[in-house]
């Protein structure tokens, strides 16, 4: 972890109509980290996925990634810039098989197009070539490659979840924005995942991470962000977080295994 | 009950076998049972004299080998081109037979109302306006949401259609006659009786169209499609340039749309708006969801059925419409997903295997 | 290894194949030519049977069943055949049915086809196959100036059906006439040149689509315009629902349409509205021949009805062609290229070009529910 | 102001266009319910309203024993006779028109839904059995029923016990609609009265003009129409906002999957959107006879297209949409007509729907009955 700023989340509120989701919410993430995003159920987690990764367009404030404004980009632009990130309910191509899914997001880092296609140009090839590798790989770093010909709608649940996240990686994001990626699992695969996830950091993602968990969370952030109605209430080390008596009331009669 | 649902299973085993028996063959035998078949297929318009078979396939009433031209060949051509934009790309589109008309009016056009180009030139001037005309359209649509597209090209549909009808430029009501005809090769005469030859030209046109359209389906662009299809915010979401690849659908489909044309308006040597109805846009996209949406050989199948049908079964002339109407139903009731759905395709693990061997299952 | 069935199945076919081309040249032709006797010989019915336009190729079928039944009755070592090619009237089924009529052998001469859409479509087909045509209702004017060689009609065409109509009209005192069409080749065809001859009497009114169910706009636009006539240039069923909307809209402007609308189908579809139209067609009143009505309701036990006296006409010539000796396509033809005697309608006699001599304009009109052919000949 | 023809005859326009979008804007209605229910563009809605209309002609010709004309005259009826007689063939006309959308689901799209019951599952084993008897077996009547014998039971079980559960894709269910629909208007065709040609209705209500405003005369024809539609539109507002069986409907449209589980009868309120639907094309059907006094088997087609523009136009899934987009449609197409020429009235219209589309993607009233999809 250093302390170069990868992503600000500047300012930022989003209103539907006359409700607001988020209200001058700033967050700072930092290259290397894994920063968790906690609150409770409509705190407006994933709202500020939303409004990160281009799906809304925010009220008010900025996104800056990498020093540069990625408020007004689109979607797709956005992750060729580098976030990349997986979905609360999974979202996968259920007729594409597991590797095609995967390549999928490695094509978007890939410039040959239709004519090229047509013409099975060398560079076409070699980029065919590479997408494949590189997304066996990912299958293989996920531990779910034994089922890369497989439609993704026919994986088991654990599958799903962790071919999510391999897609993810195949576009070469420089921060990655999971989900809730343990939703479901039981203890032994959580245990899993945070090694997973541990070991996506090490290989030098920048990692966000929205759980309900508080276990994980705490278990394997650097730091954490609270939210709450919107809000952010409270920023820090796990420990601090976990002590904040803003957070305590936040979470009062939610169970710390909510999920 | 049960029974009758294991001689299911069993016919539906037989087949895995056959095709398993298949894929153990080697390259060459593989190869040369290509090549049978291909030649097989063109030498279709003798299957009527085949004993046996013969009766199957001929078409009582019409000539069998201008049925395989017109109505089999124009219907498998549109089935792909359409399936690429409905089956690929999920995009709802109620007016391809505007496509179709694009193309069959440029090459009247260009070879008969207002010049007099061969029709040789006409015909990728045709593929490129009805392509262009793809990018017109879809501009500025392509934005709505899937049934909002669906009615505003069954719009353009039928804009293109009145527009023929009372424009002189395109002539009105009278259509465009004396299109101009592909030019003889050596012993190959493209004249007016003999639909053969048209016949061989179009099926070398539907290869070329396969060929092309599955380099596209293996590649990025096809996976592209297929995310589009089965998440579009998804596949935005993870770098697609969703618009991009839905414009080159729409554009694609309507290059090969208007390829059907030309050679239909080549062959007939004449058109009219009345060829064009919005019916017809119904029916192309019947056969498509026939046949398997989404899958080649399923679109061709549609294209083949609900071309040759009509014909095969025209001694109940009045009820043919009727009979079309309720299998369209039955079909969906007992196969939803056509008579070749599309199954997930394990090629592309094989084919692209860094190392040459077959990914382990 | 075993061969795979896919590959001998493959393999079969194209044997089998093989044997078809080396068997035949041509395909599922199914006749090699007649002998002397008429045995195989067949003159064959092209247009639409049913679907959209069923009732006007009944019609053309039912005069020349009467004239091949006639024909076999009365010559019964000669018994000529029938085959009917069952359009639709759709100019995209037609190729593949006049193939099949080119390649089977046996058919001598066509009555039919029965549209001009479809016309277009094949008679270039036929004119290269040299098999003759007799069409006993298309009448746009343009299809005699393709050069045709097998293309006959047995009525004047639409450019003597338009400047009669106009004679008409003027004839009739009407000043400001309103000049509407259907946007169909026919419809459109016809009001153009009805236009022309009218001059500056027409007042131009567009086109509406007949499929629709609403003619406020042009009823609108008529009873704006202060028209004393209307020419509307299509077909029965909408010409009923205009008049009918006309009336209602209050616009009592004499109402004038051309052959496509002489059908009982206007008088159902008008009501009372259609009283008093004048429909112009080039074909005869039906009981202009009182053996051929007799024959004709003694046979179907009805009145014949627009065009099947023509279709009656077109099939005597074949036959006559046949009874001469003539046994193939060319003979036919040349057999009625020299043709000259009277039929029920009409003298028979074509020049180069295809066109019956015989230009007759005939004017009709609905009185008391009924086609009446009182007003007789207008040109 | 130029001497147009679209302003020196504006208000007669303005009229008559009204009149013929009030039957666009209760056919509308059937598609935005059922658009709004289940996601999907039901083709064959214009059919059902096809048949209203013949079910209209043959109400006043069959039961009612009004003939064609009388001494070459059309029946009229004044006073109370008159109002019966309408009201008779409005409730026949909806009636049968219900019952055939209700019919419709159960046979075309039930067992898409992988819910097939025991009514459709014998209707598509009979229809199965009419093709394969066709295709195979010469066209008698004891062919026919020997197949259906031979048949039926296979596909009947297959139908109930084989495709339980199985959702169907979308476009299925598109496919399903067109055929249904192409086979409908088909039957009528061959079967019908009158067959393939127009069907005249008796003409009970004479077209006397009511009044006179701003230099138009007004019809009661179309008086009648414009206020009918009016009223049908506000008896369904009402049904829908006001009763369970309406709320169930609005559930429904929001979210099936959540009101399912809230223990709402899913399969009932489709029945029942369903229902509404054809009730209220049966009711444009037989007010379009008022006016037009004909039908014929292909009738729908084009009629079914506009009505489909309309609900698409107002936005889809709304109820005042529907109604808005009828009114608007029916008017740009006269004045259109009136501007350029009858022949291009639906390329005006089609247009005039992109425009609106691209300013508005979801029409100008916007989706309500259920939400936009993320």
């Amino acid at each position: 972890m250093t302390n170069e700023v990868l992503l600000d989340f500047n300012n930022v509120t989003m209103q539907f109509g006359g409700v607001t989701a988020l209200s001058e919410v700033s967050v700072k993430i930092f290259r290397g980290e894994i920063l968790g995003l906690i609150g409770p159920n409509g705190a407006g987690k994933t709202t500020c996925f939303n409004v990160m990764t281009g799906v809304y367009q925010p009220t008010q404030g900025t996104v800056m990634f990498n020093g540069s404004d990625i408020t007004k980009l689109k979607r797709y632009e956005i992750t060729q810039s580098g976030i990349a990130r997986t979905f609360q309910n999974i979202r996968l191509f259920s007729e594409m098989t597991a590797v095609e899914n995967v390549m999928v997001g490695a094509d978007a880092r890939k410039t040959s197009s239709i004519p090229a296609s047509l013409l099975r140009t060398k560079r076409q090839r070699t980029e065919e070539k590479e997408s494949y590798d590189r997304s066996m790989e990912l299958l293989a770093l996920m531990g779910i490659a034994d089922r890369a010909s497989d439609a993704a709608r026919n994986l088991p649940y654990g599958y799903q979840r962790r071919l999510e996240i391999a897609r993810a990686l195949a576009t070469e994001p420089e921060l990655l924005c999971l989900d809730e990626p343990a939703a479901g699992f039981n203890p032994a695969e959580k245990q899993e995942l945070n090694e997973l996830i541990l070991k996506i950091r090490d290989q030098g993602y920048t990692v966000l991470l929205i759980e309900h968990d508080m276990n994980v969370v705490m278990k394997i952030s650097d730091r954490v962000t609270v939210l709450d109605f919107g809000r952010k209430i409270a920023e820090g080390l796990p420990q601090e977080v976990r002590e904040n008596p803003d957070v305590i009331a936040a979470y009062l009669g939610v169970p710390d295994d909510a999920a | 009950m049960s029974q009758l649902l294991i001689l299911w299973k069993r016919f539906y085993s037989l087949f895995a076998g056959v095709q398993a028996h298949w894929k153990s063959m080697s390259r060459v035998q593989r190869l040369s049972g290509y090549a049978l078949a291909v030649l097989a297929l063109y030498l279709a318009p003798w299957w009527p004299k085949i004993p046996g078979i013969g009766w199957l396939v001929n078409t009582p009433g019409t000539q069998f080998s201008t049925v395989l031209n017109d109505q089999v060949i124009i219907f498998v051509l549109v089935a792909l081109g359409l399936n690429v934009v409905v089956g690929l790309a999920g995009l709802l589109d109620l007016g391809y037979v505007g496509f179709y008309a694009v193309g069959a009016y440029v090459v009247g056009v260009l070879t008969s109302q207002h010049a007099s180009l061969p029709w040789i030139v006409a015909l990728p001037i045709a593929v490129l306006v009805s392509m262009l005309v793809g990018v017109i359209l879809g501009t500025p649509t392509l934005r709505l949401r899937g049934d909002y597209l669906a009615i505003v090209t069954l719009g353009f549909g039928e804009i293109i259609r009145i527009s023929a009808k009372n424009l002189d430029w395109l002539g009105a009501s009278r259509g465009i006659s004396d299109i101009g005809k592909p030019p003889s090769i050596g012993p190959l005469k493209f004249g007016v009786i003999d639909p053969k030859p048209y016949y061989w030209l179009g099926l070398t046109l539907v290869f070329l169209v396969v060929f092309c359209l599955y380099r596209l389906e293996e590649s990025r662009v096809g996976r592209a499609w297929t995310a589009i299809r089965e998440d579009e915010d998804a596949a935005e979401l993870m770098g697609v340039n969703t618009f991009k690849f839905k414009l080159w659908a729409f554009a694609i489909g309507a290059a090969v749309g208007g390829l059907a044309g030309a050679h239909y308006a080549g062959k007939v040597g004449f058109i009219s708006p009345d060829n064009f109805p919005l019916q017809l846009s119904i029916l192309f996209l019947a056969a498509v969801v026939l046949g398997g949406s989404g899958n080649m050989p399923g679109a061709i199948l549609g294209g083949i059925m609900v071309a040759w049908l009509p014909e095969r079964f025209r001694n109940f002339t009045d009820k043919r419409v009727l009979v079309f109407g309720i299998a369209l139903v039955l079909v969906m009731v007992f196969r939803p997903e056509g008579l070749l759905p599309r199954r997930v395709r394990t090629k592309t693990a094989m084919r692209t295997s860094s190392d040459g061997k077959e990914v382990a299952q | 290894m075993k061969k795979s069935r896919i590959v001998r199945a493959s393999a079969l076919i194209i044997g089998l194949s093989l044997v078809g081309v080396a068997c035949g040249g041509s395909d599922d032709s199914t006749s090699d030519g007649a002998a002397a006797s008429c045995e195989g010989v067949k003159i064959a019915f092209f247009g639409a049977l049913t679907g959209e336009a069923g009732n006007l190729g009944v019609n053309i079928k039912k005069g020349l069943d009467l004239a091949v039944a006639e024909f076999n009755e009365a010559n019964a070592d000669c018994q000529v055949g029938i085959e009917a090619y069952d359009s639709q009237g759709d100019p995209d089924q037609a190729p593949a049915l006049a193939d099949k009529a080119i390649a089977d052998a046996s058919v001598l001469g066509i009555v039919g086809p029965a549209f001009s859409g479809e016309s277009k479509a094949v008679n270039g087909k036929f004119d290269e196959a040299g098999l003759p045509i007799i069409t006993p209702s298309a009448t746009n004017a343009d299809l005699s100036k393709n050069g045709w060689k097998i293309f006959h009609r047995a009525l004047a065409g639409d450019d003597k059906q338009g400047p009669g109509l106009a004679t008409k009209i003027t004839a009739d005192g009407k000043m400001k006439v309103g000049v509407l069409d259907d946007a169909s080749e026919y419809g459109k065809g016809l009001a153009d040149i009805v236009q022309t001859s009218l001059g500056d009497k027409a007042v131009e009114m567009n086109s509406i689509d007949p499929e629709s169910a609403d003619y406020s706009a042009v009823v609108t636009a008529a009873k704006d315009a202060g028209i004393d006539a209307l020419f509307f240039g299509g077909y029965y069923a909408a010409a009923g629902k205009l008049a009918k909307q006309l009336r209602d809209g209050g616009v009592d402007a004499q109402l004038y349409f051309g052959d496509g609308v002489l059908d009982k189908g206007y008088i159902e579809a008008g009501g009372p509205a259609a009283e008093g139209s004048i429909i112009g067609c080039t074909c005869a009143p039906f009981d202009s021949n009182a053996t051929f009505l007799k024959a004709f309701q003694a046979k179907f036990s009805e009145d014949p009805a627009t065009y099947g006296a023509e279709a009656y006409d077109a099939a005597t010539v074949f036959l006559a062609a046949i009874k001469s000796g003539a046994r193939d396509r060319a003979a036919i033809l040349s057999f009625i290229k020299a043709y000259d005697a009277p039929g029920v309608t009409k003298q028979l006699k074509w020049d180069e070009t295809g066109e019956v001599v015989g230009t007759a304009v005939y004017a009709y009109t609905i009185k008391d529910g009924k086609i009446d052919g009182s007003l007789g000949l207008i040109k | 102001m130029p001497d147009w023809l679209i302003v020196r005859t504006f208000w007669d326009l303005t009229v008559t266009g009204l009149a013929l979008g009030s039957i666009y804007a209760l056919v509308a209605l059937g598609y935005t319910l059922v658009y709004g229910v289940l996601r999907l563009i039901n083709f064959a809605h214009s059919e059902i309203f096809m048949v209203g209309t013949f079910s209209a002609l043959i109400a006043s010709t069959q039961f009612l024993n009004i003939p064609l004309l009388e001494d070459g005259n059309y029946p009229y009826r004044a006073g109370g006779t008159l109002v019966l007689f309408l009201v008779f063939i409005l409730f026949a006309a909806m009636f049968i028109s219900g019952v055939g959308a209700v019919a419709l689901e159960r046979i075309a799209y039930r067992p898409l839904r992988g819910n097939g019951d025991a009514f459709g599952a014998i209707a598509l084993a009979f229809l199965t059995a009419f093709v394969l008897g066709l295709i195979f077996v010469n066209e008698t009547k004891a062919n026919l029923i020997i197949a259906c014998v031979g048949t039926a039971p296979i596909s009947y079980s297959y139908i109930r016990f084989f495709k339980k559960g199985k959702k169907a894709p979308r476009l299925a269910f598109l496919i399903s609609a067109i055929g249904a629909s192409t086979a409908i208007a088909e039957a009528v065709g061959i079967w019908g009265p009158n067959r393939r040609e127009q069907y005249q209705t008796p003409r009970i209500l004479e077209k006397k003009v009511l009044f006179k405003a701003l230099g138009t005369d007004v019809r009661v024809d179309y008086v009648i129409v414009i206020v009918g539609a009016l009223l049908m539109l506000t008896a369904l507002t009402l049904f829908v906002n006001k009763t369970k069986l309406g709320r169930g409907v609005r559930a429904v449209a929001q979210d099936a999957e959540t009101a399912r589980i809230l223990g709402v009868n899913v399969d009932l309120i489709i029945v029942v959107t369903f229902a509404l639907g054809g009730v209220m094309a049966g009711g444009a059907a037989m007010l379009f006879t008022l006016v037009y006094d004909q039908s014929r088997f292909n009738i729908g087609f084009i009629l079914g297209v506009k009505s489909f523009t309309a609900a698409v136009l107002g936005g889809i899934g709304n109820l005042k949409g529907a109604l808005l987009g009828g009114f608007m449609l029916g008017l740009v197409e006269n004045y259109g007509s009136a501007l350029f020429g009858g022949q291009w009235k639906d390329v005006i219209a089609f247009v005039v729907l992109l425009v609106v589309l691209m300013v508005r993607p979801t029409g100008i009233l916007g989706e309500s009955l259920g939400r936009a999809r993320v």
